[in-house]
Order: C-alpha cells, then structure tokens, then sequence
C-alpha cells in the first residue's frame, strides 16, 4: 500500500510536469498576442514592449519554463508598481491580466468547482447506477425500456440546454427555488446546497447515462454467474439478488469510470459554471485560455491533472478493497 | 409420503419440441436416506436436481410431470411458497465452490443472509449461527475465518462452506451435485465423511450427483444410472455396483481407473476410435532425457503477499516417456507445469531442454521452441476461444508455422480432428457447441498440430466422467507411443496417474516429495503424505467403504 | 435615426417618484475584472465605476440626445483652452473629498494621470499619451518620480494642461477616468483596485473574486451638492457578475425578490429573448432601448488584390443585402442599417448620405455592372474573414449573409472565421491584415474625432502594433482636415465639419457601413428614474432609484 | 429500450453450424430490434449521402436567406406556425436568417455522422491500442502508458484546439481536423477499459494456448483479444457517439469547428438554445435526430455485440426466477 502510494506521487509529478510543458508549448504555437491583449487594444507598440518586458515574454521559452519552476520550488518577487510584492513558494505565478496570484486564485476558484464535482458526481452516480439497477431489476418490462429511453434522452441533451429548461421550470416558472447563485459552505451550508441543486441535477441528468448503461450490463453479466444461482436456490428473492449481489459486481467498472469523470470534472464543468453562476475552475481556465494567460492556464491544468491521478489512484484502492482478488500495483 | 416424489420428469431446453434433456424420470426418496445420480457427462443428472427446486424457471427451459419436495408441489407453488422451499426445507450444493460464492462478501455474511431470508433471524443472531454451521462442518477457527472471503479459502474449505450454507436452515432434503470434483482425493474423502456424518446426526435426506461410481459408493444407499436424460439401472447401491444388469452400467463400472491396478493396459475403452494394443513395456528413465529441470522455482507477489508456488523442484522427462505428477489443490502443479513450458518465467533454478537453457529466454528468443514445447490445459472451456472456431484454434500452430497454405491447414486439421476422434466436418463449429471430453480432445489436437516434442498435461481429464476419462487417457497413450512423446500428466486422481504414467512425482507445498516408478511408489509409498493420500482413494465396493471410512476417521482421531 | 433615441420608452421605470434608500442590484455577465481608474477605458470607466470615479468633466446624465454632452464634474466648467486649444486650465469645486474625509487636491488628479502611464496600469485610452507633450515616452511615476511636467498643479485648485497640438475635444477627455484624483499616499499599484479611493456618492465595502461580486455603500463624504451628475437614490449597490445572459434576463423578466429591483449594465436581449418578451406587454414596458455610437462596418484592405480596385469595393457596396444583414444581427429592433460611417446621431455630426445606393436587399444588378467594368464580367473569389464569437457583429450569421447576398452579385465569398485572438491579432497587424472582413467601431465619446480620425488618419496607422487604419489611408485631405477640426474649441461647429468629411471619405468606398446596433434591455418591476443617454445607449445606474 | 427485446430473442435463435461471418449476419438479422435500428442507422447515413437530392426534392437548399420569412421587428422569428412549417419549408425555417431547416437537417447529417464517426473511431482505435499494450506490456509500459493516460484526461480540449490551429494549415480540411483533435483527447475511457479488460483476458489459458502456438504478441492480441474486447469497447463507443456530435459544435465556437455556412446537427442545437421559447422546433429538431441516431447506434451496438459473441445464440437467458413470463 505505501509502495503504491509512493509510486503513484512520483508518477503524479511526473504527470504534472508533463501536463505543464504541454500547455507551455501548445501556449507558444496558440495565437494571441498576450502583451497587446494586456496592455488593450490601443496600448503603443512602446507600451506594449514594456508590458512584454515585464512579464518576461521576451526571455527563451526555456528560460520561462525554467523561471515556472523556480517559482514552485522557491517563490517569485514581483513588482506591483509601488513596491515588490513576494509570492511564497509554491507559486505557480502570477496572472498576465491582472495581478492575482494563480496560486491565490485557485485557491479561491477551488471550493466551488469541488462543490459542484462532487454534488453532482454523488448524485449522478445514484442516478445512473440506480436507473440501471432498477433497469435490471424490471427487465424485460416497460419499466426498463422507458428508462433505457430516458437516459439516452438525458445524454443526447446538452447540458445547458438541461439546465436552462430547468432554471426555468423551478425558478421562473413554479418559482420553487431561488435563481441559482453561489453560497459558499461555509457561508451557509443551506443556502449552498439550495443553489447547487439545479446544477447537480443538470449534470446528473446528462452524465447518468453511461452508468446506467454500465451497471446494467455488468448486472446482467453478473446474474449469470453461479454464485447468483446459489443465492437463488437458498430463496433470496430477486430483488435480493439485483440489489445486494448483482450490484456489488457492477461496482469495479463503475469506480474505474468514476474516476475518470471526477478527475476531469475539476477541470471545471464550463458551461453548467457559467449557466449556474459558478465561480469556478471551468470558467476560469476559459477565460484564461481566451486571454492566452499562461500562468493561470498552467496552474489550473496543475490542478486538474492532480485531481485526476488523484481519483485514479484513489479508485485502485477502492477496487482492490471491493474486490480483494484485485492487487494493487 | 416420503420426501421426494419425481414422477414422469421431463426437461428440454430448446422449447417443447427440442430433444430431451431428461425424459420420464422418476424416483422417490424417503427421509434420511441417501440417494447417488450417476450417468456420464450430460446425462441430465444436474438438469434433474435443479428441477427439485424450480430452478428452470424463468431460463426458457420446459418442464414436464410432477415434482414434490417436502410436500411441496414445485411445479405449481408460487413464487413465494418456492422460495420458502428453497434453502429452507431442500437445500443445494452446487458443483463448483469458488464461482458458487459471491466473491464480494465474506463467508460468513453469505451464508447469514441465507439464514435471515428463512428466519427473521437478527443480524447478529445470523452471524451467529453461521459461525456455529462453519464449525459443524469443520472449518477451523470457524468465527474468525467467517470473516473470509471466498478466495481465502482453498477449494476444500469452500466446498465446506457451501454445505455449511445448506445445513444453516436444517433443510430436510440435501441436494449435492457433483460436490467434490474439483478436489483432490484428500479433501474428498473428509467432505464424504462429513455428508455421511450428517445424515446419521440430522435425518436428513441426501441426493447425491455425480459422475464417479467411487463416491457414489462411499455414500449412497440407492443408486440411480442415468444415460442421455433416461433411468439405465436403479437400485441399492450394493446390487447396481455388484452386479450390474445393464450393459452400460458395466461399461461405466470397467472404465473407473484402480488406483491397485497396476498398469498394464491403457483401460483400452471400447469406443475408443482405433483402441490401441498393451504398448510395449518401457523402461523408465530409457529414453534421452528431453527436459530437465534443476531447483526450479516460481514466487508470486512481493512483500507480505508472497507465496512460492513452487519450491526447488528438480525433475528430468525423458523421450517417450510419462511423468505423473499428483498432489492435493494448491500444491504448485499448474505453476510448474507452465514453468516447463515456459508460460511462465521461473524465479530461479535451471530448466535445459534439448541441450539448451530456455529458463531464462526472452518470448522472442523462445519463439523458435514454441511448437514443441506444448500443453494441454486443466479447463476445457477456458483454453478454447469461445469466439473461435474449433478448426480455427487448431489451425494456429500451423498457421504460425507458415509452412502449409489454407487448404492444406483445413486438410491437416481435419487429419488431427479426426485422429484425436472427433468428426471431422465440425471444423468450423464454436467451442461452446462440444462437451467436455470434446473440447478437451480439441485441445489436444491443438497440441499436436503443432508437431511437439514434449505435452504438459495439466489435469486434462479432472472435468470429465469416467468413460470420457478412459477415452482421453486412451488416447494419450496411444499417441505418445506412435510419436514418442514426451508427456507430463498432471492430475490429483492417483488411480488416472497410476495408470498412464511410467514415474510419478509426488508434490506437495511446492516441493516435491517422492519421486520415483509408478509400482514403487504406490506399492511401498515412503512419504506419509503419499500415504494418506493413497488412503483416501474411493473404494468402489460399499462394504470396503465402510471400513475405511472408519479408518479415517480412527487416523483423524489419532 | 436619432430621434428613435428619444424613444417613448426611455425615461420610464415603475411609476411614482424616485426616493432615496434601498438596494440597487446589477446583474452582469462581465465581472469589473478592472477597477483602477488608469486601467479603465470608456468615460467615466462605465456604469459601476462612474459611482465610485469622479472626473474632471462628465456626460450630462439625460435621456438622448441631450445626454451626449459633456458637463463639469470635479471641475467647475469644462475647462478654459488657450487661444490655439493647446493648453487647458481646470479648476475644482470647493468642498470636494475623498471617502475618508480628506480633500481631493489638483495634485491627485495629476497623480491618477500620471500613473496610467505605467506598464503595471496599462488599459487605458491613448488620448493622453498621445496630446500631452512628454506623454510618448513617459513612463508613470513609479519609474520616473519627476512627473510629467506638461501637467501643472499651480495651487491646489488647478490644474494645467500642455497639449502638442490643438485639441477642441479636451473636455470630452477629461471625462476619462484617468483625471479621477489618487491620493500618492494610498496608492498600492496593482492592487489599487481591489480598493479604489472613491471620490463619489458610492465607496467599495466588498470587492470579491476579482470583481465578479461588489458591493458599494454610500461614500458620506460625497456632498450632492458638488456633484449635479450623480442621483445616488438607493443606499446599497449590489454588483453580481458573472452571470449567463440567458440567465440574467430570465431573472429580470422573472423580476423576484431582490430581482425587482436589480438592472444589468452589460447584457443586452438576444433576438430569441426579444421575442419572448415583444409578446408579452408588461414586459415589453420594462424594457429600456438605447443607441451607442457605433457601426458595424466591412473594412477593405487595398493592398489586397482585388480590393484595390475601387470598382470591386464600390460594386460590393452596392451587392449588400443590409436587410438580411439585420435580420441577423438580431432583426429590425435590434440594428438599424447603416450607410454613413458616423452613427446618425447629431452629436457625432452626423450627416445622411447613400454614396453607393443598395436599397433594402442589395442593387446586384449594378454592382454585376461595376464589375464588368473592373474586368471581373465572369465573377470573381474573395475571402471574407470574420470572428467566430457569437456576438452578432463580427460572427459567422452576418458573414453567411454577406455571403448571400454577393452570390447575387457573382461574387463567390469564401470564409475565414477565427477565433477571438487570432482574429483580433490578425485584422489589427498591417502585415496580416486580411483584404475583407467584418469589423466595428464605437465612440470613445459622442464626437466625430475620435470616431474617424483612428480609422482614417493617415498618421494614425501603426506599423507595429495594433493598427485600426485597416484602409490604411493616407490622404493628405482628410489628414489635414482633422487637424482643422481638432482645433475647433466651438464643438457643435466641429461637429458640421466632421459629417461632411465622413461623407468625403465615405464616397471612396474604403468601408461598407452595415448596421448601428440598438440596445434593449431589461430592468427590474421596481427600478424607477430609467435614463438612457445616446453617449452610453444604456440606463444609467447614477439615476436609477428602486424605492 | 429494446435491447430487452434482444435479451429475449437470445434463447429463440437456431444454433445452426455456419462460418463466422455468415453467421455473424444470421444471429444479428435474427434480433428484431437490432435489424430494426440497423435500418434507421442505413437511412440516417443514406440522408446524409442524398442531401442533396433530398433537398432538391424539397425545392430548397441550406444556405440561402428568406429574410421576408422572419419576423425582423420581433427579433427573427420565423413567420407562420411551428416554425414556419409549409409545403415549400417541410421542417420551417431558421430563425434570424430564414434559412430552410429541411436542407440544413439533411446537410447537417453530413457533417455530424461523419465527424462523429471518424471521431469515435480514432477515439476507439486509440483506446484500444493503448489499453491493449498498457494491458500486455510489462509493468513499465503499463505504468507509462496509465500515466500518459492521465495527461490526456487532464489536458483542456481548448488549449489543444488552439495549438492546433495553430498549427495545423489554413487550407487543411476541417472536419479531418475535428474528428482529430476530439479522437485525440478523448480516447482515455476506452484505454482504461480495454486494459482492465485486457489484464483479466490474458490470464485465460486460450490466449497461453495461442503463445504456445508461436505466435507474437500483435496476432494474439488481434486474434485472441480484440474479439473478447468488443463488448465493452463497441458499448462504451456508442456512448460517445452523441459526445461527439456535441463536441464538434463546441469547437466551433473556437473557430476549429466546420466553417459556416455548413450546417451541422451540433452547431444548430447550441444556436437555438436560446429559442426554446420564441421557436421550439428549431431546437427540438436537431436534438430528436441526436436522439434518434443515438438510440439506433446504442440498439444496434448491442445486436452487434451478441452478434459477435457465438455463444449468445445457444446461451439461455439469465433466469428471473418469476414464474410467470414478462410480458411484451
Ligand atoms: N442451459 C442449457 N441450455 C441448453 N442445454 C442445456 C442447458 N443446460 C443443460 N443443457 C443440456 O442438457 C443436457 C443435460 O445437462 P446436465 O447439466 O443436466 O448434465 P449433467 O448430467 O449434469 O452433466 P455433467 O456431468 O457434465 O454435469 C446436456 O445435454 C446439456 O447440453
Ligand atoms: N498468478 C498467481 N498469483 C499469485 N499466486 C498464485 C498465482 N498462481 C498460483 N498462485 C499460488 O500458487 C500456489 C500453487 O498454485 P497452482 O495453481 O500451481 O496449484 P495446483 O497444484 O495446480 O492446484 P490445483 O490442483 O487446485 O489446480 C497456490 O497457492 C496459488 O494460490
Ligand atoms: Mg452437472
Ligand atoms: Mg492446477
């Protein structure tokens, strides 16, 4: 377990390091003139030069790449103007745009991006492995295909096609709920998971499917192993048998796809943050990969790719708990 | 009324007008008796016993006549009432313990779950009980390994843990197909034991399913032979065994290998295609040795997870000639058998075939003796790809080979197909279409096409019953002889090792602890683990049962 | 036309009279990512700032037309000009202070201009840099603590500027937020916004995210009595950005709970959402229609064969279909077609004129004529480069139609969508420049100066850099007629001057005006006092009351 | 929905002896359900190769304005009922520009089938190659390949679009390009399953038989694997399918996507999210025909994939236990 654990940090570095030097050159070869976009429009090619100076845009791109790193292991010192301004280690630099720290920033984007991932993956995991329990539990009658039907439904649907179809449904029409709007947990765990609820709900309805489909199968294979026969043969009842053994089967591969769908979800769900008001990672790195800010870019693709080892690593274990036949390597 | 009534059973599985998988059977038995289903593969002896419980239901499969069990009508009860039958009042022991449990959960909470659907019983109360049925059938440290699951347990105590599972409702009727097939003889004769046991403590009545006569004679008292869905013979088990009035029930009875015979003949079957002469006697250890192994040794997994499979076996198989290799489940056999013939890379030790040392080649560099290094797999259906055709599987050697073109494959195979008796034109047919003995003949085409110089048999006729056995053993022989092969059986039936191998090797925990001429290590076995496994063999008379049964159990006591 | 601008429905709102208190929330898309005086741009740096923002001059807070003149601010006029309008002396008001009590010296203000020349602050307009003598290569205070000294402060009460050249519109410049006075001693550089000093009724008591969430209080040491300009009706202003548009326009017509009383400053109805809500009568009342100087125009580049020949450009002037050209950039109430470059707005000096008529769908006849004459009688293949941001102006609709409507013409149109930066960065690079595309221009104030001279100054072409002469035009006429003009103190006489040089240029066939876009948007069932000024085309959040 | 029917129809079928592909056509021709969706899959693409002619039929074609069609004062919308549905305009027209929606659907299919298609297959054609030898491989390559795995997971499709226009030549044919960059950073889900997939194959001794054989490791995978691989691979695939669709009219909005004025399914469905309301067919009909394509590629998908599996046809249906048979 700690053999597994140590090898999955060294390879998250690895993927990490990876990730950022990918972003560094597919930055390089991107259009955008990042000095004009942050000075404006009308700024002079002078002006311009200075800012480019001052972002050090003008050094080798392994000289940059060089600088990135010096600023996670070490820290930066930037000028603000009137005085010089020390981003701690490890600082993953600061914003072309404007003059926020990447690390600061994410910081702040984090929890609500983490909000949402995880609302919506709880719920959209319920969703779709219970639409595929109950899927095999009825098969066979109109209760499966109907919902075989609607799930499909759900991912042949944008999701913001979902989410504005519901924001008016429960907000302006039955006025059920409030114009979602992000409230810290902290704040007021209420009122967060109140204006969650539709964006969760949004996502889980584009994203169950694939599970439902998932669980479904595997129960199926499942129910035609021995193992269910025996159960069968001692009088557990069929719902028994879907609910407690089938099911258990069809976890593995529900965790594996799991994993990867969490992971990348804290790369940001860009249009359920922007429709919901999400102040989040998605809209963030949308709007840095527009305004070509490269430090912002990197440090939020930092973080997804760790939350996507993360995830995967985390889904090895819980698979080789679930099924100790798995061994971890 | 006694506790199971079966009138006029039929069963056919592809909708009414298919062909029968059972037809008009009946038999009845009566509380705290014992009855054995014997018949060949795919005789319907399984077909039947899931018909006492209504497990055909909802498959597709049409059952005809009328059952009763424990007063249940199984044909009309709804689902609920069958349900309360099931486990409850007629519990079932199916044939394979590892895929028979649920591997998610631990023993103990699956038989508990059992034992709650039937009493209402706490949780707590549950988990009690199947601690105390986990004891009963004598798993020890039985409170604490409830809390296994099923892969920590070897296929011994699985097969304990699925009777366990019955026993837990104090059903009246013990259903038990096939219980000990997958289990060396050892680990047979103490589940034998215990179902005998049982009967005489509870009352209990026993069905008892299965293609070997020797068990069926350690513990029936009315035995039924069933061939291709029908009733051969039925009677007490003394008088069928005895002295057998149909001509199948004899042909059944000649083919079940003697662990005290001495080989002599490959128990030529009759129906073997071309059954062969006595081969000429050979003196063991003449041939030029072709494979010699030298400490061989295999580790799984690292750490704390470690095991050896197979510890420092030294081994040499010489030219034309068979070396058996017996020894209980879990004892390294499949490990070395894959070792020498390089599936598997070895940990250490020396492996020289033909002068050269390919215990440490890279799978490029063994390429080139590939062909003649061969095995034939333990489990039929997984060793043929269910999505291939039979023809096509045994074409690959061939085709790798790249020497012949397509129509000469088709007609090579054909050849192979036909010589290892089956038909021919059945090339292009799927794996899942064969039986047993069938695919397992299939594999040893396989093995054969592709010309080689050395077979690892790895328990190639565990799965199969007794006249298919014979067939395949037959069969073996009679190739290794024309070719001069070099073969490697194993199995954990002594009497099938006795009478196909010319040494024997004995392993146990990964080493090997005899070696030596098949007559001497049966006649004057030196080891005592050879002993007791010698000890355990079924005896085919009921009379000699009984008294080595008592034996056991006095060793046990001892 | 202009008088669309005095629209019966500006200058509505909930019935009643306006009356001090309550919160006012403003619902945005765009977060006030900037919010330092020197980095902010458009006068009085928009909507939400100009609460926070005074300026030496401002725009006279009315409804149309009115609402496109410059009045005082800090200043107590809007500036006394040398002779020759080169140098510019302001005074400021008695009794004028910052949020924290202090006084707002003449000094500040030259202090907040000085630093919107340094490379940390960049984002402001050009104007400064490029009419201030020294202004070209100065380098803001922090790295050249001298100052500028082409700004005098002789006492505390004025301030003095030096100009290169003669410069009529200085009053309109001071309207920028660049003359919002800094105390030197509060200044903290980058982080300067997320706690601007304000000088006017509102102070910022909550600036999150990056502007996205700001909450402004009223600033006690604001006096109305200083400041004719600003109503300053609700006690709270509540900023919520970062909002879907759909969204933000469900929540005003939905008009719930603080919703009642919420505006946006940025988000406009779509064509979709304007028909939902054209159908709808107590809707349709809460909308407010406003006009911005603006023009949505194809720029042509001559050193880009064909378009060097003045017969293609012409006969595409003619090709153009500007009613399909409307109907997808919304439909007729959301563009109205455009055949001057100057919006029709007086101020802008706008004066009428068809050089190339095209009627309503487009003379394919005519331009098939022009054509011939160019030598292209069997056709001919261009590329029309556009964006492929969805914002109805430069996008993918208006250039399929476009597109349409030339094939009548025999011109086949190739496209070229870009994305926003690679479409940007090319257009605005002499050396990229593409030979056709969709692009636009708006008023950094409601004159024709800074309407025209960017686009058509000769001298106003940048090699290196970003340059919006996509023409390139170098006309010693029209070179000359600006400066004429710039020298102009009397600014309606200038305007005159300005429509007809927009009419000279105009005959050239350089562009192809297409539509001045019209804003629509929502407010809240409790919003009262909706003004709507032809400057910003949009209400103005100063005036709006909620109670 | 109807793989129900397919579940059903699996103990019915006649296990007669045939050679693989004739008996693949057989067991898929014998599911009802599958035949069926087979069919709508062969119209969808058959709209999709006669668009023109279809639109032809109609009388109209996809590009040119209707201006009097749209009602310009109100924002565009289409004059008459249901979005201007008439004999001349059989699915209305478009809001804003009145172009015909009949032409556009037809034209549309074009490009969403066919980038979606040569997307999902270098999504799966990736996946598998990569799972394949991370599965096979030792457990350095294995290790490398997951790692690699997890970059692709994290990368933003929109850094990679603009890189790759970047890139990638002005004149480079577009839709190559999209179902390039979509295979490219979408293949990871199909990695992870066919390695799992492919961990727990090999263990089985018919792929030991197959090295056993000679053969090297690219045949057996071929041979031995790939076909046990279907399954999973050709479920999972069908699921991406409608991703797909969606994706391209995301790149779009980069300016990777198909150039205007080509329609496509997916560019049409993000246009008209706003018109829910004031033109509801322009939004319902892209994303029925989403649906539809889905739902006949997912019955289909299945049909193919017990069609592939010779055991299916003899296999009996997995018990319910319940007496009484479900009914339809
Ligand atoms: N699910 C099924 N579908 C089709 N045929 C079946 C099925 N189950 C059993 N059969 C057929 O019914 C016959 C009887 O099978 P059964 O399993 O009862 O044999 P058995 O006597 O138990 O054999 P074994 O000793 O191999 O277990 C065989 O021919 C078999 O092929
Ligand atoms: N791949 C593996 N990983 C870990 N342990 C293994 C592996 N293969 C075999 N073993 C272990 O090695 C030991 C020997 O196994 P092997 O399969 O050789 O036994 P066997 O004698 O063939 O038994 P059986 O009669 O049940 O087939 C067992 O304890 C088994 O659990
Ligand atoms: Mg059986
Ligand atoms: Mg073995």
């Amino acid at each position: 377990m700690t053999r597994f654990l140590l090898r999955r940090l060294g390879g998250a570095l690895f993927v990490l390091l990876a990730l950022s030097v990918v972003v560094y050159a597919a930055f390089y070869v991107a259009p955008g003139n990042v000095a004009q976009i942050a000075c404006g429009p009308r700024c002079s090619p002078a002006q311009v030069a200075q800012v480019s100076d001052q972002l050090r845009l003008g050094d080798p791109l392994y000289v940059q790449y060089a600088h990135f790193l010096q600023g996670i292991f070490v820290g930066h010192d930037y000028s603000t103007g009137t005085g010089i301004l020390h981003c701690q280690a490890p600082c993953l630099g600061r914003s072309y745009q404007d003059d926020q720290q990447v690390t600061q920033m994410i910081l702040t984007k984090l929890p609500a991006t983490a909000s949402l991932a995880i609302g919506a993956f709880v719920l959209w995991i319920l969703l779709g492995v219970g639409t595929g329990l109950l899927s095999v539990w009825r098969r066979g009658r109109a209760t499966e295909r109907i919902l075989t039907g609607l799930t499909l439904a759900g991912m042949a649907t944008p999701v913001f096609v979902v989410g504005l179809l519901l924001i008016i449904v429960f907000c302006s029409a039955l006025q059920l709920l409030p114009f979602p709007d992000y409230v810290p947990l902290t704040e007021n765990p209420e009122q967060w998971a109140w204006n969650l609820l539709l964006p969760w709900v949004s996502l889980a309805l584009v994203s169950a499917a694939p599970y439902a489909r998932m669980t479904r199968s595997s129960m199926l294979e499942t129910l035609a192993e021995d193992h269910v026969r025996t159960f069968r043969a001692y009088g557990v009842s069929e719902r028994g048998l879907v609910g407690r053994h089938a099911l258990r089967g069809a976890l593995g591969p529900v965790i594996a796809l799991g994993a990867l769908d969490i992971g990348s979800m804290f790369g940001g769900a860009v249009l359920t943050e922007s429709l919901f008001n999400i102040p989040g990672v998605g809209r963030e790195l949308v709007d840095a990969v527009k305004n070509v800010d490269l430090p912002v870019v990197v440090g939020l693709v930092l973080v997804t790719g760790f939350f996507v080892v993360l995830a995967n690593a985390v889904a090895d274990i819980l698979q080789a708990m679930a099924d100790r036949r798995v061994v971890l390597s | 009324m006694s506790l199971v009534e079966v009138s006029d059973l039929t069963i056919s599985f592809d909708g009414a007008a298919g062909a029968r998988a059972v037809d008009g059977l009946s038999f009845t038995l009566e509380a705290g008796a014992a009855l054995g289903v014997v018949g060949e593969s795919g005789s319907g002896k399984s077909a039947s016993a899931y018909a006492l419980l209504g497990l055909h239901r909802g498959t597709g499969a049409t059952v005809g006549g009328s059952i009763r069990v424990a007063g249940v009508d199984v044909q009309a009860a709804t689902d609920a009432e069958l349900r309360a039958l099931r486990g409850a009042r007629a519990a079932m022991v199916f044939q394979d313990p590892l895929s028979s449990l649920d591997p998610y959960y631990a023993v103990g909470d699956q038989i508990a779950e059992v034992y709650r659907v039937h009493t209402r019983a706490s949780r707590r109360a549950a988990r009690a009980r199947a601690v105390e049925v986990l004891d009963r059938v004598g798993i020890p440290d039985a409170a604490r390994r409830s809390r296994s699951r099923p892969h920590e347990f070897s296929g011994g105590m699985r097969q304990r843990a699925l009777i366990a599972m019955a026993l837990a409702c104090e059903p009246q009727l013990l259903i038990a197909d096939e219980p000990t097939t997958a289990l060396d003889v050892t680990v047979q004769a103490q589940i034998l034991d215990l179902l005998h046991h049982l009967r005489h403590e509870t009352g209990m009545g026993l069905l008892l399913v299965t293609h070997d006569v020797g068990v069926a004679a350690e513990s029936v008292d009315d035995v039924l032979v069933m061939q291709s869905g029908r009733e051969v013979e039925s009677g007490p088990v003394a008088d069928v065994l005895g002295a057998p009035r149909r001509p199948y029930t004899r042909e059944l009875l000649s083919a079940v290998p003697r662990v005290d015979a001495k080989r002599a003949t490959p128990a030529a079957a009759p129906d073997v295609k071309g059954a062969v002469p006595v081969p000429a006697p050979r003196v063991a250890g003449g041939g030029e040795p072709l494979l010699e192994a030298v400490g061989l040794r295999r580790e799984f997994g690292r750490g704390s997870g470690r095991v050896i499979a197979v510890d420092g076996v030294s081994l040499t198989v010489h030219r034309g000639e068979t070396l058996g290799i017996v020894g209980e489940s879990g004892s390294g056999k499949t490990t070395l058998g894959r070792m020498l013939v390089r599936l598997l890379d070895p940990t250490g030790g020396s492996l020289r075939y033909g002068g050269a040392e390919i215990g440490s080649l890279s799978d490029k560099a063994l390429r080139p003796y590939r062909r003649e290094l061969q095995m034939v797999f333990q489990d039929p259906v997984a060793s043929l790809n269910p999505r291939r055709s039979i023809g096509e599987s045994v074409a690959d050697p061939l085709r790798a080979a790249g020497v012949l073109d397509d129509t000469r494959i088709r007609s090579r195979v054909q050849e192979l197909l036909e010589r290892v008796g089956l038909d021919p034109d059945r090339y292009d047919r799927y794996p899942h279409e064969f039986s047993g003995g069938q695919r397992q003949r299939v594999g040893i085409a396989r093995a054969l096409a592709a010309g080689p110089e050395l077979i690892v048999c790895d328990e190639p006729v565990s799965a199969l019953d007794v006249t298919t056995q014979a067939q395949v053993t037959a069969l073996l022989a009679e190739l290794q002889r024309e070719l001069g092969l070099g073969l490697v059986f194993i199995a954990h039936d002594l009497a099938v090792v006795r009478q196909v191998s010319d040494r024997v090797a004995v392993m146990r925990q990964g080493r090997i602890v005899e070696q030596g001429r098949v007559d001497e290590v049966y006649g004057a076995p030196q080891d005592p683990y050879t002993k007791q496994l010698l000890a355990a063999v079924p005896a085919l008379d009921p009379a000699l049962a009984t008294v080595r049964r008592a034996a056991r159990k006095e060793l046990a006591a001892a | 036309g202009p008088q669309d601008s005095k629209g019966s429905d500006a200058g509505s709102g909930a019935a009643g009279k306006p009356a001090k208190g309550g919160t006012l929330t403003v619902l945005n898309s765009n977060a006030q990512e900037d919010f330092d005086p020197a980095r902010l741009y458009t006068s009085g740096g928009g909507n939400v700032p100009s609460l926070v923002f005074r300026t030496l001059t401002t725009r006279n807070r009315e409804n149309g037309a009115a609402g496109a003149k410059v009045v005082p601010d800090l200043a107590t006029d809007l500036g006394t000009p040398s002779k020759n309008a080169t140098v510019w002396t302001y005074t400021l008001k008695d009794g004028l202070k910052y949020e924290d009590g202090t006084a707002i010296t003449s000094a500040d203000i030259k202090y907040g201009i000085e630093r919107s020349f340094a490379a940390e602050l960049s984002g402001g307009a050009p104007y400064l840099r490029d009419w201030l003598i020294g202004g070209a290569d100065y380098q803001g205070p922090y790295k050249d603590k001298k100052g500028l000294a082409s700004i005098e402060t002789p006492d505390a009460k004025t301030i003095v500027f030096h100009l290169n050249k003669p410069e009529g519109e200085f009053p309109y410049l001071a309207t920028q937020t660049q003359t919002t006075p800094v105390p030197k001693a509060k200044d903290t550089g980058a982080k300067y916004e997320n706690h601007p000093i304000s000088s006017g009724p509102y102070k910022v008591v909550k600036n999150e995210g990056d502007g996205e969430r700001l909450v402004l209080e009223r600033n006690t040491f604001w006096s109305a009595a200083t400041d004719e300009e600003r109503k300053a009706y609700p006690d709270r202003i509540d900023v919520r950005s970062g909002l879907d548009s759909a969204v933000i326009n469900q929540r005003l017509s939905a008009s719930r709970g603080a919703d009642a009383a919420a505006v946006t400053t940025d988000t406009n109805l779509g064509p979709a959402e304007l028909a939902k809500v054209t159908g709808d009568k107590k809707l349709a009342a809460r909308v407010g229609t406003g006009h911005f100087g603006y023009t949505n125009y194809i720029a042509f580049n001559p050193k880009v064969k064909p378009f060097d020949n003045p017969k293609v450009r012409e006969a595409i002037s003619y090709a153009v279909d500007r009613s399909s050209v409307i109907n997808a950039a919304g439909g007729s109430s959301l563009a109205e077609p455009a055949t001057t470059f100057l919006p029709e707005q007086a101020s802008f000096g706008h004066s009428a004129y068809d050089a190339f008529p095209a009627g309503r769908t487009g003379n394919a006849a005519k331009a098939k004529e022009l054509l011939k004459e160019a030598g292209y009688a069997k056709g001919l293949t261009i590329t029309l480069t556009h964006s492929n941001e969805k914002n109805f102006a430069t996008s993918p609709e208006i250039a399929t139609a476009i597109q349409e409507a030339l094939k009548k013409a025999g011109i086949t149109v190739e496209l070229e969508g870009l994305e926003g930066n690679a479409y940007s960065d090319k257009i605005h690079d002499v050396k990229s420049e593409p030979g056709f595309f969709l692009t636009g221009w708006g008023a950094d104030w409601p004159s024709g100066g800074p309407f025209l001279a960017p686009i058509f100054d000769g001298r106003q072409i940048v090699k290196d850099g970003y340059n919006f002469n996509a023409f390139q035009l170098d006309d010693p006429s029209v070179n000359k007629e600006v400066d004429e003009i710039n020298k102009l103190t009397d600014l309606s006489a200038a305007a005159k001057r300005w429509g007809a040089l927009d009419k000279k240029i105009g005959e050239q066939a350089v562009t192809v005006p297409l539509f001045h876009p019209v804003y629509k948007r929502l407010y809240g069932e409790a919003v009262k006092n909706v003004v709507i000024s032809d400057w910003t085309g949009v209400l103005d959040i100063s005036q709006v009351a909620v109670k | 929905m109807a793989e129900a029917l397919l579940v059903k129809e699996a103990g019915v079928a006649a296990a007669a002896p045939a050679s693989g592909a004739s008996s693949f056509w057989r067991r898929l021709r014998a599911r009802r359900s599958a035949a069926v969706a087979a069919v709508i899959v062969a119209l969808l693409v058959l709209v999709a190769l006669a668009a023109p002619l279809l639109a032809g039929i109609e009388g109209q074609d996809p590009t040119t304005y209707h201006a009097n069609l749209v009602d310009s004062a109100t924002g565009g919308v289409p004059l008459g009922s249901f979005g201007g549905i008439s004999s001349e305009h059989w699915l209305g027209v478009e809001p804003l520009t009145g172009r015909d929606l009949f032409a556009r659907v037809v034209y549309g299919a074009r490009v969403s089938l066919g980038v979606a298609l040569a997307a999902t297959l270098l999504q799966v054609i990736i996946g598998v190659v990569v799972g394949l030898a991370a599965g096979l491989g030792n457990r350095f390559v294995d290790q490398a390949l997951s790692r690699v795995t997890d970059i692709v997971v994290a990368l933003p499709v929109m850094v990679i679009a603009l890189g790759a226009l970047a890139v990638v030549p002005a004149g480079f044919p577009r839709p190559v390009l999209i179902a390039a960059i979509v295979g490219l950073v979408g293949w990871s889900g199909i990695s992870k399953i066919v390695r799992a997939q492919t961990l727990a194959l090999k263990s089985l001794d018919h792929v030991a038989a197959a090295r056993l054989s000679g053969w090297g490791g690219g045949r057996i995978a071929r041979r031995e694997l790939l076909p046990a691989l279907a399954a999973p691979v050709i479920t999972y695939a069908v699921l991406l399918f409608p991703g797909n669709i969606v994706v391209e009219a995301a790149l779009s909005f980069l300016g990777v996507g198909i150039k205007p004025p080509t329609p496509s399914w997916g560019q049409m469905l993000s246009d008209a999210d706003t018109w829910y309301q004031a033109a509801p067919t322009y939004l319902l009909i892209p994303a029925l025909l989403i649906f539809i394509t889905v739902l006949a590629l997912t019955v289909l998908g299945e049909g193919v994939r017990n069609a592939l599996d010779p055991r299916v046809a003899s296999r009996l249906r997995i018990g319910t236990g319940r007496k009484k048979e479900a009914g339809g």
